[in-house]
């Protein structure tokens, strides 16, 4: 009894001085950048994280001239995160007139870029859209002719450090660049929970057209109650009517016999 | 009840030679809240950041190390150019950093993170003292005072310097071991009054624990006052000074392995004292949520914090004052002693300060490497390890002296310093070898034995554990 | 050790514990109601249903290959394997009928192995990682995190996401592997045993950690086998059941799969069947998922230029038998980390399935834990639930 | 393995003691046993305990809705399958229960195989059949005051739960676009399913 209880003093103290030892070399390894072990998180809104490889599945991206609306994402898709509308151009071919992606229901599997016979739709390296964040904040920035264009992650974080800086530091080429993919008239409301392709307007219009047709239904309801109102009461007046009439005339029983 | 020299100095130069009761009570607190507030205050605080940048380190994370530059000074600006507006703030700040040497300062501030420590400060002042409905009002209030008070309480016994000691009473040690267990009221009240059922588990292992393991620290504590004769914690120290350059080898923990063992002992006593991991029973995250103080918010979580590392430094000073030299330098003491008044002070409490700090990052260290103990098995460990080693060092320890004295070894010494030389046992060469030969010699011969017959692992652990 | 003390000689006198859904060591949205003396708990009784997504019900209405994804989310921490488990019983359903049988391609199947092991492996490490954390060690964990790491940074580059792969497809994979994967799973696997080594040491090694769990729940092997444990739960009681080995998929019966099983690793307080057996044996697979990854890339054959071809294609084509499969249904049994991923698939021969029914390892583990936790302290609850490695999604689907 | 028996030999067993039991194969030739539901405890004994069966682990139990499912002859009950496995013989066997739809009652194995006592509280709260003689026959995914079995095929979404809509303002489930390629929506379907038994 006493030797176990020897060892188990033993053991206890040799794991203490083991657990000990690794940490100090943890410890060492970390602060003097040995053998891999340098910190490995990141300080993350000013350090964003690197894009390994190319299969990387950030937003959707669809490129409209190629597109021709044939619904092979819309039908890949899992969670429906598309809508779009599509009309004839002068040379007969189906072209996106209306190609909104809900960013908010998207769950990145990818489904609908393997679906794309045209690789028109494809996912960029951005992943960002907290607007907390310069690159999220900056990818609301862009207008519609701006969204035509593809920007991945490095695209997004040169944006934003050259949106941040003033207009007039910036070189013509940075500056000609930073025009071609953010609006300086400000922040657009594109699509309704994130980076849809609708714009402004054309969102303000669907939304009337939406509160219209609303609108239109309850009225078509309203004046079909109101009918059905009026027929029925017209229905009962005209029983009563014939109630009355027929009363007293033919039925001595006042009309309670079967 | 005495006081310490400079508590006498300080009321003697407000009331005259015979200094009346309010004049000592004046310098008593200034003499207790001085080194309070100037040397375990900020180290409490820094031992926030070491324990976060300690951990970080281990687990290859960066720790804090981002408010510095722009943390401290805009807020230093902020508060001192408070009426002005916000862009001539800026500007002051611009101008303040363009200074040569501020810049560079601020971003080592930074990337060590001590911004960090304004920055809780001034969170922890700034938040909402929340008093859950359901709570026993005063009591739940009352305890982190208590707690707080309870951490305090100790150092007035702890010589920081030959003068610096708030209360110089014969029974120092003792003193420090009845102070230290008022914590515990404390907490016992904060996990009652939370109203909280984690926080009541919480507050009753912390009683348990603590209760225990006072046994093993008292034992401890006697170990020392066994060796050196005296129970004031002043003449521990000058005790263990052996008048050489090397004299650290004077320190009680060189003097016997039983008085090392004790050290070992009383430091992981203390480390259960403080609910530090291993031993946190009392706030087990992942058990109890935050035990005692689930229901605390604000400046009220912020005292059983700063409770928290203030025991941690008790204990690192206890150990320090009993076992390793107190505020001794190692290499000899003529050449502190030969400053001004003054100077010798700041040294002695600064080479304390150090002594105290290594044992806080010790403890720091083991939290980030060791698991949690059970509940029963921090008591099995107290009252079947800890107090029967305790017991067998005590007895080592006098069979020691018993025979150290049998065979000469013991001679009176003189003592540096101002305090009154005390009497040694000074064993020569052979008396210090056969002191530590022989138990440690013995121990080894157990341990082998007991490894021969018990300490076989399973073989797929060799295995995970790369053969070893 | 566990405690002296039984529940019969409890007081009267009992308070009652919720413990979740919030609570930080129940690893998501579990709840128990325990009922405790003291530290002493006298019943806990799990509560489900916090994280239910009716994942069941959306198999029915999406089409075959969309409920792929969906599968990523049953089971979040080893997303290769939901996937691989999901597709395997598809391709089943589809092979009853010769006139839609699907013929996998050789290294598509290579690669299901790799990926399946590799994320075996991340899955295990966050399992034995957040049982140390629920003990109070958290060091270990982040290390495990760390590792885990690396390994989603060779799946981005596989196949683009780090979390919900959705990379196994029925028929195949969705990508080739990448260029110089090899390497770098090659790489990755010789840092990470040098590594797993020192996390051994810190943790498993550590006499505190092994007291804490060394006879804690011990589930005897009948016990295990009629409260339906799978995986390493069923194997840290001592039975030999491994489906990679016993019933095999794929081409598991290609490699010798060696299958640790419990023996009271924790020596002389322990019992077979303990918390600290199925910590070990976890660890133990982990090693053993580093020899297979190995063994299934020597066996991945050249890649050719046509993915459907049947030894170096990576997927076969299946869209038009997904269009009408046969009328039936199938029940297909696979290993993932938490155990058995069972699935009886009903199809009515439309595009869409008539059922989708996923059984999991976590949920029937679960029904064991009232049985457990009577008698064992406070404490004991976290080793438990962290022994389980239950992932609260896979609960409730 | 030797011991391993084939699915007309464990049949042949089975039959032989309870002859009631009709050995059938689904469309896709996977062979399964109807046990009538009165039988289902004898018959899971029998399988549990005879020393040639031995099935000492229920691996699976589910079941599924045959109300839409084109088989013949059209029926509408409930499925209750059970998928059992034999550790020690390293055999199958599936065996089906049909309980008719309306008061779907089928006997607990809960005390034959304990794990069945998780799965019959998920088969009971997710298809709504009522095992009897289940020690706590609770709803296990849903809430308790949740009303229908979400896994029958007429079972109607609901709108909202306690007052708490699930979709998105403004949207209802009437008014969601319909998916392209989709058969038009189908007639509304009748009331919620009430939940047959109220548990005890």
């Amino acid at each position: 009894m006493i030797l176990a209880w020897v060892n188990g003093i033993y053991e206890g103290v040799d794991a203490f001085l083991t657990g000990m030892g690794t940490t100090a070399r943890f410890l060492v390894e970390n602060v003097r950048g040995q053998g891999g072990a340098t910190a490995v998180t990141r300080q993350y809104p000013q350090q964003p994280a690197e894009i390994v490889g190319e299969r990387v599945r950030g937003h959707l991206f669809n490129k409209a001239d190629i597109c021709i609306v044939c619904h092979a994402c819309d039908k890949a898709c899992p969670v429906d995160c598309f809508s779009m509308d599509g009309e004839r151009d002068a040379n007969n071919k189906m072209r996106a007139s209306r190609f909104d992606i809900d960013l908010s229901k998207c769950i990145y599997c990818g489904l609908c870029v393997r679906a794309c016979p045209t690789d028109s739709l494809s996912m960029t390296t951005g992943f960002e859209i907290d607007p907390h964040t310069d690159a999220g904040r900056y990818l609301f920035r862009r207008n519609t002719g701006q969204l035509d264009r593809k920007l991945d992650a490095p695209d997004v974080v040169r944006m934003a450090q050259l949106a941040n800086q003033p207009r007039e530091s910036l070189s013509a080429e940075d500056r000609a660049w930073l025009d071609s993919v953010v609006d300086p008239a400000g922040e657009h409301l594109i699509g309704m929970y994130g980076l849809g392709y609708f714009t402004p307007e054309e969102k303000a219009k669907a939304d009337a057209e939406r509160e219209r047709k609303k609108k239109e239904k309850e009225a078509a309801a309203a004046a079909a109650k109101a009918a059905k109102a009026a027929l029925e009461k017209a229905a009962a007046e005209k029983a009563l009517a014939a109630k009355e009439a027929a009363t007293p005339a033919g039925r001595p029983d006042g009309g309670n016999a079967p | 009840m005495e006081f310490g020299p400079a508590v006498n100095t300080i009321a003697t130069w407000i009331s005259g030679p015979d200094p009346s009761w309010w004049a000592v009570g004046i310098g008593l607190v200034a003499v207790w809240v001085i080194p309070v507030l100037a040397i375990v205050f900020p180290v409490a605080a820094v031992g926030q950041i070491i324990e976060r940048k300690v951990a970080a380190a281990m687990q290859r994370r960066h720790g804090p190390n981002t408010v510095g530059m722009d943390g401290i000074l805009r807020l230093v600006v902020r508060l001192a150019f408070f009426f002005l507006p916000r862009a001539a703030q800026d500007r002051i700040q611009a101008r303040i950093t363009a200074l040569p040497g501020v810049g560079w300062t601020l971003g080592l501030l930074q990337r060590s993170g001590l911004g960090q420590l304004a920055a809780d400060g001034v969170k922890m002042i700034g938040k909402e003292d929340i008093v859950p409905a359901g709570t026993d009002g005063l009591v739940f209030r009352a305890a982190p005072y208590l707690a707080l008070v309870g951490a305090f309480l100790p150092f007035a016994a702890i010589p920081f310097a030959q003068n610096l000691v708030a209360l110089e009473v014969p029974v120092g040690a003792l003193y420090v071991v009845a102070a230290s267990g008022f914590t515990v009221v404390g907490l016992l009240m904060a996990g009652w009054g939370s109203g909280n059922k984690f926080s009541l588990l919480g507050g009753m292992r912390a009683v348990a624990q603590v209760v225990s393991y006072e046994i093993p620290v008292g034992l401890a504590i006697a170990g020392v006052v066994l060796w050196c004769g005296t129970m004031d914690l002043h003449q521990i120290v000058a005790h263990q000074y052996n008048g050489q350059w090397y004299s650290f080898l004077g320190w009680n923990i060189f003097q016997s392995p039983f008085l090392a063992l004790l050290a070992c002992l009383l430091f992981f006593a203390g480390l259960a004292e403080c609910q530090r991991t291993p031993f946190d029973m009392a706030e087990a995250e992942s058990e109890l949520v935050s035990g005692f103080n689930t229901e605390y918010s604000g400046l009220r979580w912020g005292m059983f914090a700063m409770a928290e590392y203030s025991e941690m430094i008790l204990v690192g000073a206890l150990v320090s004052t009993l076992f390793l030299g107190g505020y001794q330098s190692p290499i000899g003491e003529p050449w502190i002693m030969s400053l001004p008044g003054w100077l010798e002070t700041i040294i002695h409490a600064g080479i304390l300060l150090v002594k105290f700090t290594l044992g806080v990052v010790l403890m720091v260290w083991i939290r980030w490497t060791l698991p949690r103990f059970r509940v029963d098995q921090v008591m099995r460990l107290c009252w079947l390890t800890l107090v029967p080693l305790c017991l067998l060092s005590l007895f080592g320890l006098a069979l020691t002296m018993l025979l150290g004295g049998l065979a000469g070894g013991v001679h009176t010494g003189p003592a540096y310093g101002r305090i009154p030389g005390m009497q040694h046992i000074n064993l020569d060469a052979l008396g210090w070898l056969v002191t530590w030969v022989v138990p440690v010699g013995f121990a080894a011969v157990l341990v082998a034995v007991a490894r021969r017959r018990h300490g076989q692992m399973h073989p797929a652990l060799k295995q995970l554990t790369g053969g070893a | 050790m566990s405690t002296d003390v039984t529940v019969e000689t409890l007081g009267g006198e009992r308070m009652k514990l919720n413990m979740g859904p919030h609570h930080p060591a129940t690893h998501g949205v579990l709840r128990l109601m325990v009922e405790t003396d003291g530290e002493i708990v006298a019943k806990a009784v799990p509560d489900h249903g916090f994280l239910h997504r009716s994942i069941e019900k959306i198999g029915e209405c999406v089409e075959w290959p969309m409920f792929v994804p969906y599968t990523d989310r049953i089971d979040y921490v080893c997303a290769m394997n939901a996937n691989l488990a999901y597709c395997v019983a598809v391709e089943k359903l589809l092979n009853t009928d010769p006139a839609t049988a699907v013929q996998v391609p050789l290294r598509a199947e290579c690669i299901r192995i790799i990926v399946a092991e590799l994320n075996r492996i991340s899955s295990h490490l966050v399992a034995v990682g957040a049982m140390s954390m629920d003990l109070g060690a958290y060091t270990p964990f982040l290390h495990g995190i760390a590792q885990r790491e690396t390994v989603n940074d060779i799946f981005e580059k596989l196949c683009g996401q780090r979390l919900t792969y959705n990379f196994v497809t029925i028929g195949g994979v969705a990508f080739d592997l990448h260029k110089g994967a090899e390497a770098e799973i090659t790489a990755f696997l010789d840092a990470f045993e040098k590594e797993m080594i020192r996390f051994n040491k810190l943790i498993t090694a550590n006499t505190i950690f092994r007291d804490r769990c060394a006879g804690v729940a011990a589930i005897s092997a009948a016990d295990a086998v009629a409260y339906g444990l799978v995986g390493p739960n069923l194997r840290g009681s001592g039975v030999d059941w491994d489906i990679r080995r016993d019933e095999p998929y794929g081409i598991y019966d290609r490699l010798a799969v060696r299958v640790p099983v419990g023996q009271g690793f924790a020596g002389r307080n322990g019992r077979v069947g303990d918390c600290y057996d199925r910590f070990v044996v976890r660890l133990l697979e982990i090693n053993e998922s580093v020899r297979l990854v190995r063994e299934a890339l020597k066996m991945l054959p050249a890649p050719v230029e046509k993915k459907t071809d049947a030894t170096g294609g990576y997927q076969a084509d299946v869209a038009k038998q997904l269009r009408k499969p046969p009328k039936g249904e199938v029940r297909v049994r696979t290993e993932a980390p938490r155990g058995e991923m069972g699935y009886v698939i009903v199809s009515d021969g439309s595009k869409t399935p008539y059922r989708v029914r996923c059984r999991t390892g976590s949920f029937t583990a679960c029904s064991i834990f009232q049985k457990l936790m009577r008698g064992i302290f406070m404490a004991d609850i976290v080793t438990v639930i962290g022994s389980f490695d239950i992932v609260v999604p896979e609960i409730d689907r | 393995m030797s011991t391993a028996l084939a699915f007309a030999a464990i049949a042949e067993q089975v039959k032989s003691a309870h002859p009631s039991v009709e050995a059938r194969e689904s469309d896709n030739r996977q062979p399964w046993l109807l046990v009538p539901a009165a039988d289902l405890p004898a018959v899971a004994r029998l399988l549990r305990d005879a020393p040639a069966l031995r099935f000492d682990s229920l691996a699976d139990l589910t079941g599924w809705d045959l109300a839409k499912f084109p088989a013949t002859p059209p029926s509408t009950d409930i499925a209750v399958a059970y998928y059992l496995h034999s550790l020690a013989h390293r055999h199958h066997l599936t065996l089906k229960v049909m309980a008719p739809r309306d008061a779907a009652q089928v006997p607990s194995v809960s005390g034959v195989w304990a794990v069945a006592n998780y799965f019959e509280r998920e088969v009971y709260d997710l298809l709504g059949v009522a095992f009897t003689g289940h020690p706590n026959l609770k709803r296990i995914m849903c809430p308790d005051d949740w009303i229908g079995h979400p896994l029958r095929k007429d079972y109607v979404y609901p709108q909202a739960y306690n007052g708490i809509a699930h979709l998105r303002d403004g949207q209802h489930f009437e008014d969601a676009p319909p998916r392209v390629g989709d058969p038009p929506p189908a007639p509304a379907a009748a009331a919620p399913a009430k939940p047959p038994v109220k548990s005890a």
